[in-house]
């Protein structure tokens, strides 16, 4: 039987460094092949020449034994290879059914477009992962978990035979991943062969039939699931052994970091009030849509809010105004690294200084001998993996991306860090020392605040988690209770709806 | 007229004159006069370096500036702008290169050796009698405008100001700029239509391509009325011809830009040239327009083989507009 | 402005209505839309409003042919400029291709008098070439669009004149003034050239499936890519649409004027871009459309036309003109920011 | 490399030697650039010694002076707009920023003829002043950049006629012209004056956190904003910049021509910009360099000479410069390509 897709010999480099070296594998169809590996290890630049978008120094690609003869996205298309991308890519002024049908429109008799149908369709589509959303809406006033789900949605439904999904599940929270499994399942079913990015571990074990670890550009394993450990996954990956993923906690402080009061984001939602001490770290749990984000911007400033005070060590900032927030201490590491967080075409290092560049010049020079050594520090402490801190940010692996975006607020203190999603794409190596370093600013007396749809770095890092529902404050877990085994499932029906609202 | 020009560096052989031309555009008026030129050069072995400014006054003066670099034996401007270039012009007499102005005046007399200047205020008057006398000294107009501040548009409104003083009875409803271009007017004129209805009497345009363009507004909204234009392109003679101008004047570029290669060759050999030449155009009307046809269009080309006899005789004779 | 929609205005833009049942009849996007038209539709009626009230001449059905007979060859361009944006790039070559065809047709027409359709078949075609020409340049060679149209219109300006000996083509047969100056059904050619022309472009844009891609390929290239759309193919076709329009736009100047001047259309490219960009497009792509270019050139022709009506002086009007433009974009920025939060 | 980052050749610019043995110490960033120059200038090189060998006149002190004094107007605007390039906007007022502050150094100096440092001040005032309102326009009010300077170039050119009510400001005294036709140590001082404001933005854009942040807002605002730049004022700073030194430019060139014409310096936006882009800067902001835009300038201004020089007729120049700049671009585009891969 020919494979669905075979790889064999591929290698590819980058301006002479190499990224991919003798990558040979097959993928059959209806199985799914889980391809892990540390950030930067090469795996979106090998999807990346599976669908042609890029070009292979040497080997070659095959798909149903159909040689891919050259670097061509549609001729990839046409034999079957369809992505769900790791940098999402929408078309931001297109509605969501639009984006869905770019490509492949559907017409009618007289050959327009038929869009009443491509409404329908777009609907039903979404309703599959639970999608409540109007199909004419605007992508781009999305946020970016529902563009993750419309951008699966679009690579799931038109009948590829090869599909590679490049950390799906990075910017969406269980529920939504639970759908997403319940398709890759139906798919599988239905005989597509599948390669499957991901650097959560529990995926892995629910979902694959094969693994596949790229360290460095190499495969270093390659073996059924049944025949590995998570142990021996995660060595192949980072070369040693994994530390505790979570440090000890160490208690907060007494003294208030950051107080929240009446803060509303229009006139018909809820308000929002809560405190976090200093040293503490508070989580915020919710389903996609429960408006964290929203809470957060909000906090920072970037997103105007109509009533409400923020204090920071006591002192009010100025709502609506980020460089009164940075003044004051505040820090905000986005959930969209690459809309909000990162200036694509600037260095690491350019980057890494954006947010102190005062700190780095003496009457508006730069002073680059301290910004270097700042920004060096910072990127180590997070096991930054590039080329030089000359390398330009568009240039790194999604993962590493995200780790500037957290590195850069380390090189100077501040008061009161507000985390959005920090390790959405973060390898498990890495995450583990991010998990330590907000452990250990924490420790020293910042007050977080975290975000996250990731239930075990919630329960696992926060000191206390609020859960949030349509803006307002829906439930509250103590540690105590964080540390029960029904967290989960808790802060879910909190979320849900499913229990009452406690005062907040 | 337009053969790729011939390297200057490889030409050898006897002494041949070199004069440098900065132009201000490659105008229809310019390419006539270029045919004048390279016909005068030609029968008296003259070498041309020519240069367009595009329309930039700087433009004209780093040309000036390389012109004197290349140590031409003369220099011709025809200016981008009048009061321009006195920088530059000074160079120019530093390193003994005479100047000589065609078409536009320039204000720095003392390092410009002559010029050859159109009567534009008399072109302005005559054009402005025709119609004045169209309009049997009675009625309403509106002007358009050259390019505002260029010194064409400014004489030739002068000259259209000095005589609409002697006809107290015609107003003027309207004038602006249309660019010298037919497109504009079209728009303009038939924007004025709008405005003044049946009230306008008569159009005054300060060249042919405008008054074309106000006859077609004019045929647009079927309202014949009488127009009057300057310069004497062919459509324009055509349009004389045709009786839907009244009249025009004619500015030969061939005439006039020849006469000032001429000048310069005159200047160049050391021969006393006066200080200026004044170009008075002839009136073109329904009587005369045949003749002038022919210089111009449809027999140009024998004008052109005689064109460097009639220059030196007009040198002589000091009408240098005269064409027979 | 009302935020509930007139049912008319909608129904070109959505569907059947029992397909959101909980949210009436308008989801935020085509809100928005209506939104962003509603204010320069505003802008647009407060100053024709403004030139009714200073002249009687302004508000009549002669004036309002004036103005549109002079709008037609803007128009061409500016629509051929929309497909341009929105895939993202520009075209700065409009004046000198609409230049360079004009010299063809008029040199054409010159040679053979009796068939004007030749002429007119030779502009377009040269349209068509450069517009080629410039489709490639950007798609294949990926120079930026900006510098290959440049390009285009330094070279194609020079060509324009090359095609004329340096001088303008004079000595057109009158017949072939019949082109831009007849009417049917009392609508001068110019007039319904350009409402045909909006209406394909329209239909174009919204109703198949090349439209939804252009969009697409302004939006995300890449993503356009991997979705199976042949971007290069796309790009190349909008720069030979708007090539062709500028073409058929010089055929129409050239058949006003009868002449073939070598500038003509010289300038044109800024104001068609300001049409399209007026009209709420932007130049990143993605976003426009044929309304918005619509509204954007019927200000722009508006202001030109009320301006020489109450005859203001010509530099009043650039200072007027340049004044009102930026201040009806900000109206409608701030418009649009308002609904859309 | 080796899997565990070893923090030392991980953390700092250069990698050690054993990381990317064969390209010793050059990093991919700065290797991409020093090609991306490499082609250009190299395209420069080949321009400049086919018009030596064509003619002798070309290559010598005095023309390159005359390339250089005629090149000054130009690089002062293009610096400009590098500058609002970078953020990714678009400066099209300069033309008429140009003619108003001549305009006004004209009126000036005629009153003031033994002051002509007033007529300075007041000439680059007016143009620091139409660039706030550009910059105040796009920062404040959000209108796109097109639009905000197009209705800029627009108002701003009726203003220079206004000033000189309609006509050009004549009878400058002769001393104004020193300004711009007096040598320093044998160089001329517009020439001067261009190298200081290369140096001076070379310095500005790499050297501060100004320049940093200039980068950064082009790059992606939203970022920057999160990063606590204050964006609004960097937007409107780089407009500031770039009208004033148009205000400059429209002093020395009037200085040059010792004379106040109301249309100086049209269509000096589009030249300028093509400097830019031609130097590889993207008009989506965030790339570009000041040292491209020099070798744009360059190429521009050689060409106009030689093809002066060469005596090729005006529009056979235009020809060949259009299809020279986007063949140049395509070689560097293609050439960048190949490198980066
Ligand atoms: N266009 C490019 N130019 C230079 N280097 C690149 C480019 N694209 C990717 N790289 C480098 O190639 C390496 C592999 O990147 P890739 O995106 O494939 O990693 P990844 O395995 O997907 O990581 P992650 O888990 O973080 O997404 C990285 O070191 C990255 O910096
Ligand atoms: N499943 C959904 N159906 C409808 N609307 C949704 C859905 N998910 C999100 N939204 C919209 O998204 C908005 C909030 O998005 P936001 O990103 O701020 O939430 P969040 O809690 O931060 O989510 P995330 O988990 O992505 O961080 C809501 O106001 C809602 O309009
Ligand atoms: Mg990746
Ligand atoms: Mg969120």
């Amino acid at each position: 039987m020919t494979p669905a897709l075979h790889l064999s010999d591929l290698a590819k480099g980058f301006g002479g460094v190499p990224v991919l070296r003798d990558i040979s594998f097959d993928l059959n169809g209806g199985e799914l092949t889980v391809l892990a590996g540390e950030n930067g290890a090469g795996k979106s630049t090998l999807m990346k020449i599976i669908t042609g978008q890029l070009k292979p120094d040497a080997g070659e690609v095959a798909v149903g034994g159909q040689p891919l003869e050259r670097a061509d996205p549609q001729h990839a298309r046409a034999l079957g290879v369809g992505i769900v991308p790791q940098e999402l890519a929408p078309y931001p002024d297109l509605t969501v059914y639009e984006n869905l049908f770019v490509g492949r429109e559907l017409r009618n008799r007289m050959g327009g477009l038929d869009r009443r149908e491509m409404i329908k369709r777009a609907r039903a589509m979404l309703d599959t992962y639970g999608v409540d959303i109007d199909p004419r809406k605007r992508i781009g006033d999305l946020s970016i978990a529902l563009v993750q789900l419309v951008e699966i949605a679009k690579a799931t439904t038109w009948g590829a035979t090869v599909l590679l999904l490049d950390e799906p599940t990075s910017a969406i929270p269980d529920r939504e991943v639970e759908r997403l499994y319940d398709v890759v399942r139906t798919l599988k079913q239905q005989g597509v062969a599948m390669l499957y990015t991901t650097h959560r571990m529990a995926e892995i074990q629910e979902l694959a039939d094969h693994v596949i670890v790229l360290r460095d550009g190499q495969l270093v394993l390659q073996a059924p699931l049944a025949d590995t450990t998570e142990d021996g996954i995660v060595r192949a990956m980072i070369g040693r052994e994994l530390d505790d993923l979570f440090p000890d906690v160490t208690p907060p402080r007494e003294q208030i970091g950051l107080r929240i009061s009446g803060l509303r984001l229009d006139n018909s939602g809820p308000d929002v009030s809560f405190e976090v001490r200093k040293g503490e770290i508070l989580g915020l749990g919710g389903l996609v849509g429960a408006g964290r984000t929203e809470v957060v911007e909000a906090i920072f400033g970037i997103r105007p809010s109509v009533a409400g005070t923020v204090e920071v060590g006591g002192r009010p900032v100025r709502r609506g105004q980020v460089a009164a927030a940075i003044r004051s201490g505040v820090a905000l590491v986005p959930e969209d690294r690459k809309g909000a967080g990162l200036v694509l075409t600037q260095s690491v290092l350019d980057n890494g200084s954006l947010p102190h560049l005062d700190s780095f010049s003496a009457l508006g020079w730069l002073r680059n001998r301290k910004r270097t050594e700042a920004v060096a520090e910072a990127t180590r402490s997070v096991r930054l993996k590039s080329r030089g801190l000359g390398q330009l940010v568009g240039n790194l692996s999604g993962g590493n991306q995200q780790k500037i975006v957290l590195a850069r607020w380390l090189t100077e203190n501040c008061s009161v860090l507000l985390l959005d999603e920090p390790t959405r794409g973060v390898d498990v190596g890495a995450r583990g020392e991010i998990y330590a370093i907000v452990r250990k600013l924490a420790a020293n007396g910042l007050a977080v605040v975290l975000v996250s749809s990731d239930m075990p770095e919630l329960v696992g890092l926060s000191h206390r988690v609020y859960v949030l529902r349509a803006g307002g404050i829906a439930g509250e877990l103590s540690r105590d209770e964080l540390d029960a085994n029904d967290a989960q499932e808790k802060i879910f029906r909190y979320a849900s709806g499913q229990e009452a609202a406690v005062a907040a | 007229a337009c053969g790729a020009g011939d390297p200057s560096a490889q030409q050898g052989g006897e002494k041949q004159l070199r004069v440098g031309i900065t132009v201000y555009d490659m105008s229809s008026f310019i390419s006539q006069g270029q045919e004048g030129m390279n016909s005068y050069a030609k029968a008296n072995n003259i070498q041309l370096l020519w240069n367009s400014a595009g329309g930039d006054v700087s433009a004209q003066a780093s040309q000036v500036d390389q012109l004197v670099n290349q140590k031409v034996d003369a220099i011709i401007i025809v200016p981008v702008q009048a009061d321009s270039l006195g920088p530059q012009m000074a160079a120019a007499k530093n390193a003994n290169i005479p100047v000589i102005a065609v078409n536009t005046a320039l204000s720095d007399t003392g390092s410009l050796t002559s010029s050859v200047l159109p009567d534009d205020v008399a072109a302005g008057a005559q054009e402005m009698e025709m119609m004045a006398k169209k309009l049997n000294g009675k009625g309403n107009i509106v002007i358009l405008q050259g390019p505002l501040g260029s010194s064409p548009e400014l004489d030739r409104t002068k000259g259209i100001t000095q005589t609409l003083a002697k006809y107290p009875d015609i107003k003027v409803l309207a004038k602006d700029t249309a660019n010298w271009k037919r497109d504009e007017a079209v728009n303009k004129t038939k924007n004025w239509l709008s405005s003044f209805g049946d009230q306008l009497d008569g159009i005054v345009a300060e060249n042919d391509d405008m008054g074309l363009g106000a006859l077609q507004a004019l045929s647009e909204a079927k309202k014949p009325l009488p127009v009057v234009g300057i310069d004497g392109i062919q459509d324009g003679l055509d349009a004389v011809k045709n009786g839907t101008f009244i009249g025009s004047s004619l500015q030969h570029g061939r005439v006039e830009l020849a006469t000032g290669l001429a000048v310069a060759q005159q200047v160049a050999k050391g021969e006393a040239v006066e200080k200026t030449y004044t170009y008075t155009m002839p009136a073109i009307t329904p009587e005369n327009v045949d003749e002038y046809y022919q210089n111009v269009v449809s027999q140009k080309d024998a004008f052109l083989q005689r064109l460097p006899e009639l220059i030196a005789k007009n040198l002589a004779s000091g009408d240098i507009a005269n064409e027979k | 402005m009302t935020s509930t929609p007139t049912p008319t205005m909608e129904q070109l833009q959505l569907p059947a209505a029992d397909a959101v049942p909980e949210k009436k009849r308008l989801d935020r996007t085509s809100l928005t839309n209506f939104a962003i038209r509603n204010s320069m539709v505003l802008v647009l009626i407060l100053v024709m409003a403004y030139f009714s009230y200073r002249s009687i001449r302004f508000a009549t059905p002669e004036n309002a042919q004036t103005i549109l007979v002079s709008a037609a060859p803007f128009a061409l361009v500016a629509l051929g400029q929309t497909f341009v944006i929105l895939t993202g790039g520009i075209d700065l070559s409009i004046g000198s291709v609409i230049a360079a065809s004009a010299m063809t047709a008029a040199s054409v027409v010159v040679k053979q008098p009796d068939a004007p359709w030749l002429a007119v078949i030779a502009g377009i075609g040269v349209g068509l070439l450069l517009g080629l020409i410039n489709g490639l340049v950007v798609s294949r060679l990926n120079v930026a669009p900006f510098v290959a149209t440049l390009g285009t219109l330094t070279a194609g300006s020079g060509l324009a004149y090359v095609i004329g000996h340096g001088a303008p083509i004079n000595g057109l047969p009158q017949s072939y003034g019949k082109i831009a100056n007849t009417a049917i059904l009392g609508i001068q050619i110019p007039v319904l050239i350009m409402i045909v022309g909006f209406v394909i472009a329209y239909l174009v844009l919204r109703k198949t499936s090349f439209g939804l891609r252009v969009y697409a390929v302004g939006g995300n290239r890449t993503a356009a890519e991997v979705a199976g759309v042949r971007t290069r193919r796309i790009l190349t076709s909008v720069y030979v649409i708007s090539g062709g329009l500028a073409g058929l736009s010089g055929v129409v100047l050239s058949s006003r004027v009868i002449s073939g001047p070598p500038n003509l259309g010289s300038g044109y490219e800024l104001d068609a871009i300001a049409a399209v960009v007026i009209g709420g497009a932007s130049l990143l792509g993605g976003r426009g459309s044929v309304w918005g270019t619509l509204l954007g050139l019927l200000l722009i022709q508006t202001l030109n036309n009320g301006l020489d009506i109450l005859i203001v002086p010509a530099y009043w009007q650039s200072v007027i003109s340049g004044v009102l433009i930026v201040a009806a974009v900000a109206v409608d920025v701030w418009a649009t920011k308002r609904r859309s939060s």
